[in-house]
């Protein structure tokens, strides 16, 4: 149970000049009630603390969150950032309110795939939800981590 | 930095500092003191608005306020010039770069926004536009105009909007600070509110009175009423102390009518029994009510019940001003129809109750009496940190969390106090933290939020905040386990 | 004709009438008792009103109800469908030619909407689509399903809409006879819907409950409480009389919140205490509030406001079912899309209402006290004009104006009380008529009004009357002068 | 005074199984203190009866209100019925909510002018200016009233 719970490690925040704090509060009791472990940097993390942090905490996923309307202006160029430092393949979540105004979300969505982000989410999300894909993303992108999954399934199924 | 105090900032102070803030972006260079006066003073009446809340305080109307804010000045003005019939008084709200004092990403947003053709800011950035722009703006304009931010050094955005004729300035060193930053020390924020209230002071000297705004509504989410009270009543303080006469305070709704009313009742009670016994007399207050400030729900139809709602009790608790939300809260900025709407379900419902009874009740009163309580109870702590100096109280009051606001972001925060809703929805206090409330105060809290987990048959825990955050936007105003 | 009285139509009567009825048009021939009490016998929980109200009202809980009608059955069904998710019981509305026995015409209107490929009718003609049409639409349904209309002669339909599974039936021989017709002898409804009491009856004797609602806001246009309240009690013992045993009593909102309240929780005392008396006791009494039932704003947003309002009050008063109103009221009938904004902002407003503190206070109290005063004066004047039978009673106090519905097109009404409002909105008598209420009620119905018109600087006249009918739509409760 | 008020005389009412009786009252009312002489035939009223009502009282025109949506089915025909009894001339406006639903009004006011309707007025019609229309066009409409009109210029002048 230590050992799975960590295996889900992520990086939260929300990016840029954003100060809004109640979502992030919120994303991380209900992760860690749901069994991932949450590196939270609070509001207002750039780009580069976003990814020293993953660097430092060995963490499977980044999650960013953009609030305030700036979204597309502080995540340009994300990915690229992470593949630079070596971590071209985390998982890279974003989600919030991550444009200006109401705009219709498929486009938004599409807009944030193409800046590399693997999953992209509206504020009315399931968090539930979320937590099953985070587990499924993390998992999928851990090459190693198979074998030793598939090893604990035994020692789990012999015990 | 010298300690904080609560003491009018010289003259020579003011002007070696004023020398250094206006180089900080090259529109500071075209700022002129005289100039501004002269602009100010030639507003015509209906554009002044410390006389559009006077003429409301005195007739018992209720004013409505949009949010509205957008990259390009022509986009601005069109926003405003739009809004305009719908409202009394206009906001200029400002994008988060400028904010934060990041004028050249803010001038990125200007660039994007003018090759994207729609503006990817949040705001209007008022500093990039200058005086110039700005001037053009309120000229263009045909009702008072705020400056509406969330600035922890508002030094340069102050000067360059009074001087370009805005007749009112929102926020102030603690309610600017702790919801809207994260690493700015409180007493460098307070000192740099000093500023802006002696620049207000000195409009105020030069015959032109412009009106100042602390920012109620703090984090907007779960708020108790004293805790917002006493930042309201601090920074009222503070204003006053630097030379500020005409004061509008403010609070968030927080759901609970009975609460809501008693809140807005008892802030102005509170607020002139402070500013008396501080020895001011010869200022004029006025309060706001910000409809809902937490999260919203994402349906349009539902969002404009929770305005109605709020519609509704600021006028019964007969608010000067409303602080108007739109249908398009919950998912972004919203467009001029959306604003438009919100303001005229606003002014529908406002209009509906204004010629009704008078709203008491015995819960009324028990609510006031209990924010009283606690506001008299941490005033006096901080009084008591501060050695009688207000300024250095509350920055004491914050380290230590005798004062300590919900979801907050600063580091300056302590964080410990939690809200929950009680059975009936008003907001109550889960753990008070380190904030000195009376025994029987205390008790009070914890019983009714015993009701509420027998009701519920749970014990009170973080879940259960958890889900009053998201009650709102649920379609609940309590968050109850489904 | 002979004379009308209170009491229960015997067997003979009924089964004679009744193969008269069946002959009115074609549709008629298929009804069958013993089927239809078999096909509500087979209705599952879900779909019987009886139930859903019970179940409300045992929870504390408020039930929404849209109105929706079109012409054609799939249509129809696809609109109802749509409501469903939004709301908690369904309304089939029915189209005015209909309401009018018009069948003919009303079969026009189905051929030419069907050519049109568009509803050209008003509401759903269930008669022309007979007990299959009907129990199509019923079995399609996931939720119970009530009729409402507005017909004065309403056999043949509640026969056919019974039959097909319909579980609760609205109208009365008064409340559909004095604000939808205009040459029907009010003897004549009410022994028209004596049928069709005793069609309910005969259900709840073959073990099958069906609600029963009279129609509670008349004309919908500055009713004074005890007016409706007083047609709302003498329906509910016409019908009580005829076997019924599961009643709704409603009340059109009046707009003024103090007054609201207090019209809604003096309406079911006042029932109680009537049926009581009357020597009933074994029936299920539950309320409906109608969210204002005269003129909207145009606005959407604005008519949302309204309707926003109707759903806190309704909720505040605890009322069992709100009837709910659409942005589109002003307009025309609603397109699904309208509805369910008009069903989600209510929800909204009643859960945000629903934990709060109960609503109390002296202006409350004393307009329950009025309204229980004027209510008890005119009932004991209709139980003296018809000797103690209040069916007679009631056609007597209609002729002499003892009864007397504001803005009523009905003949059978004498049309001289007229109402206004006061300096506070509340509805009160400009005029009282003929209307017997006791010197201090009409003395304070005076001083009220005398309030208003010195707040005003004008004499009360009917342009205040007609300022205030128009209010709501200019975006005001009180028709003031400009 | 009272011969000008003897010139506007109109016949009013609610067409078809219409019981709206609200909007007629405020109507009649508007209109009296207007100046113009009303003959209010209340709700409910069938074509003919406004035919009826108009030749008996030497009406100058004919106000049809519809509000509750069967203003189409009901208004069919009505100038051709005014024609066959010989009030092919009199002015005929028709409002309130004329059709089913929120429809766009200049397309509804297009199907009921081709209908033969002078003038088609929505809910938010202001009165007073209907008033004003309402004497012109029945002036209008009256060619020996001109003679008439103009002879009693003359005699007021002369007074
Ligand atoms: C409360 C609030 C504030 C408070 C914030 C206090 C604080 N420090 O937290 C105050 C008043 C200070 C504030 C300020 C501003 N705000 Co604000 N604010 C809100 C409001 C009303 C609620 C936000 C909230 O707390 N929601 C509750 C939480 C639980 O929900 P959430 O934040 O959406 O987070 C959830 C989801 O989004 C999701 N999620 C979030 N991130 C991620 C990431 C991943 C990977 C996943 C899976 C899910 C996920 O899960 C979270 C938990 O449930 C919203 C509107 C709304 N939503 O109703 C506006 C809103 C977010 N604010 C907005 C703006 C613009 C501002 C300002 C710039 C001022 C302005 N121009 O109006 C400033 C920002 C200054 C700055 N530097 O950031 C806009 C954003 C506009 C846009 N994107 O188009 C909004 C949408 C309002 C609006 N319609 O204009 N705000
Ligand atoms: C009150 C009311 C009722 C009351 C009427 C009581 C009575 N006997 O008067 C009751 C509850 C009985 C009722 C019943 C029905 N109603 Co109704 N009712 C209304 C409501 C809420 C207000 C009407 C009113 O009194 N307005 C105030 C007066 C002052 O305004 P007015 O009627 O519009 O009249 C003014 C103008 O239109 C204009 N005007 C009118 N005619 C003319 C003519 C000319 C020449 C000019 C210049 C101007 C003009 O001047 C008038 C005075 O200011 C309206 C919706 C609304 N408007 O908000 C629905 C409404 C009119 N009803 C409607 C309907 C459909 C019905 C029903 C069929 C039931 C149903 N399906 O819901 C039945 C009708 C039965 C029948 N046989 O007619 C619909 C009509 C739909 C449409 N056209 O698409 C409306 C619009 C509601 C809706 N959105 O669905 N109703």
């Amino acid at each position: 149970m230590d050992e799975a719970a960590r295996s889900y490690k992520i990086v939260l925040g929300v990016i840029g000049a954003d100060c809004h704090a109640v979502g992030n509060r919120i994303l991380t009791a209900v992760l860690t009630r749901g069994g991932i472990e949450v590196v939270n940097l609070g509001v207002m993390v750039s780009q580069e603390e976003f990814i020293e942090a993953a660097i430092a905490e060995d963490a499977g996923a980044i999650l960013v969150s953009s609030i305030y309307g700036h979204g597309e202006l502080d995540c340009q160029n994300f990915r690229a950032r992470c593949e630079e430092r070596g971590l071209g393949d985390i998982v890279l979540y974003v989600g919030g309110n991550l444009v200006i105004g109401k705009q219709d979300f498929a486009t938004v969505e599409a807009r944030f795939r193409e800046m590399g982000f693997d999953r992209v989410f509206p504020p009315s999300v399931d968090l539930e939800q979320v937590i099953g894909l985070l587990r499924a993303d993390i998992d999928a992108r851990r090459p190693m981590a198979l074998g030793h999954n598939s090893g604990r399934f035994v020692v789990e199924a012999r015990a | 930095m010298t300690e904080i105090e609560n003491r009018m900032l010289s003259d020579a102070t003011f002007q070696a500092e004023r020398a250094e803030v206006l180089k900080t972006w090259p529109s500071g260079g075209t700022v002129d003191f005289d100039a501004a006066v002269a602009v100010q003073a030639a507003l015509p009446p209906e554009k002044r608005f410390a006389l559009a809340l006077a003429e409301a305080d005195a007739e018992g109307r209720t004013l409505l306020q949009p949010r509205a804010g957008v990259a390009l000045i022509r986009e601005h003005e069109a926003l405003l010039n739009g809004l305009s019939p719908y409202c009394d008084v206009l906001p200029t709200t400002i994008d988060a770069y400028t904010r934060h004092n990041r004028y050249a990403e803010a001038q990125e947003g200007i660039d994007r926004s003018r090759a994207a053709g729609t503006s990817l800011l949040n705001g209007f950035p008022a500093v990039n536009h200058g005086v110039d722009g700005c001037r053009r703006l309120v000229d263009a304009l045909s009702k008072p105009v705020q400056v509406r931010h969330g600035t922890p050094d508002a030094r340069l955005l102050a000067e360059i909007t009074l001087a370009a004729g805005f007749s009112s300035f929102e926020g102030g060193g603690i309610s600017y600070n702790i919801p809207y930053a994260k690493h700015v020390p409180l007493e460098r924020s307070i000192r740099h509110w000093q500023y802006c209230d002696r620049l207000v002071g000195r409009f105020e000297e030069a015959g032109i009175r412009i009106n100042r705004e602390p920012f109620g509504p703090l984090t907007g989410t779960l708020v108790p009423p004293f805790v917002s009270h006493v930042v309201a009543i601090v920074e009222g303080l503070l204003a006053l102390e630097q030379g500020v006469r005409c004061l509008t305070l403010g609070y968030g709704q927080a759901g609970n009518l009975a609460q809501d009313i008693a809140a807005l009742r008892s802030l102005r009670r509170l607020a002139n029994h402070y500013f008396l016994n501080a020895g001011f007399t010869d200022y004029k207050l006025t309060t706001v009510f910000h409809q809902w400030m937490g999260g919203f729900p994402e349906d349009e139809a539902q969002a404009t019940a929770v305005i109605c709602l709020g519609a509704l009790v600021a006028r019964q608790a007969r608010a000067t001003k409303i602080i108007v939300k739109t249908p398009h809260e919950a998912a972004g900025v919203p467009t001029l129809e959306a604003n438009q709407a919100g303001l005229k379900a606003t002014r529908q419902m406002v209009n509906m109750i204004s010629d009704q009874n008078r709203v008491d009740s015995p819960d009324i009163q028990t609510e006031i009496d209990v924010i009283e309580a606690e506001v008299h109870a941490v005033m006096r702590e901080i009084l008591r940190l501060g050695r009688g100096d207000v300024a250095r109280g509350i920055v004491q009051a914050f380290a230590s969390g005798v004062m300590d606001v919900p979801f907050a972001p600063a580091r300056a925060n302590l964080g410990k106090l939690t809200p929950v809703r009680d059975n009936f929805g008003a907001i109550r206090l889960f753990d008070a933290g380190h904030v000195p409330l009376p025994d029987d105060v205390l008790a009070f809290h914890r019983d009714k939020i015993a009701e509420r987990a027998r009701a519920e048959r749970r014990e009170p825990s973080f879940n259960m905040v958890v889900d009053d955050v998201r009650a709102i936007s649920a379609s609940k105003l309590v968050g109850r386990p489904a």
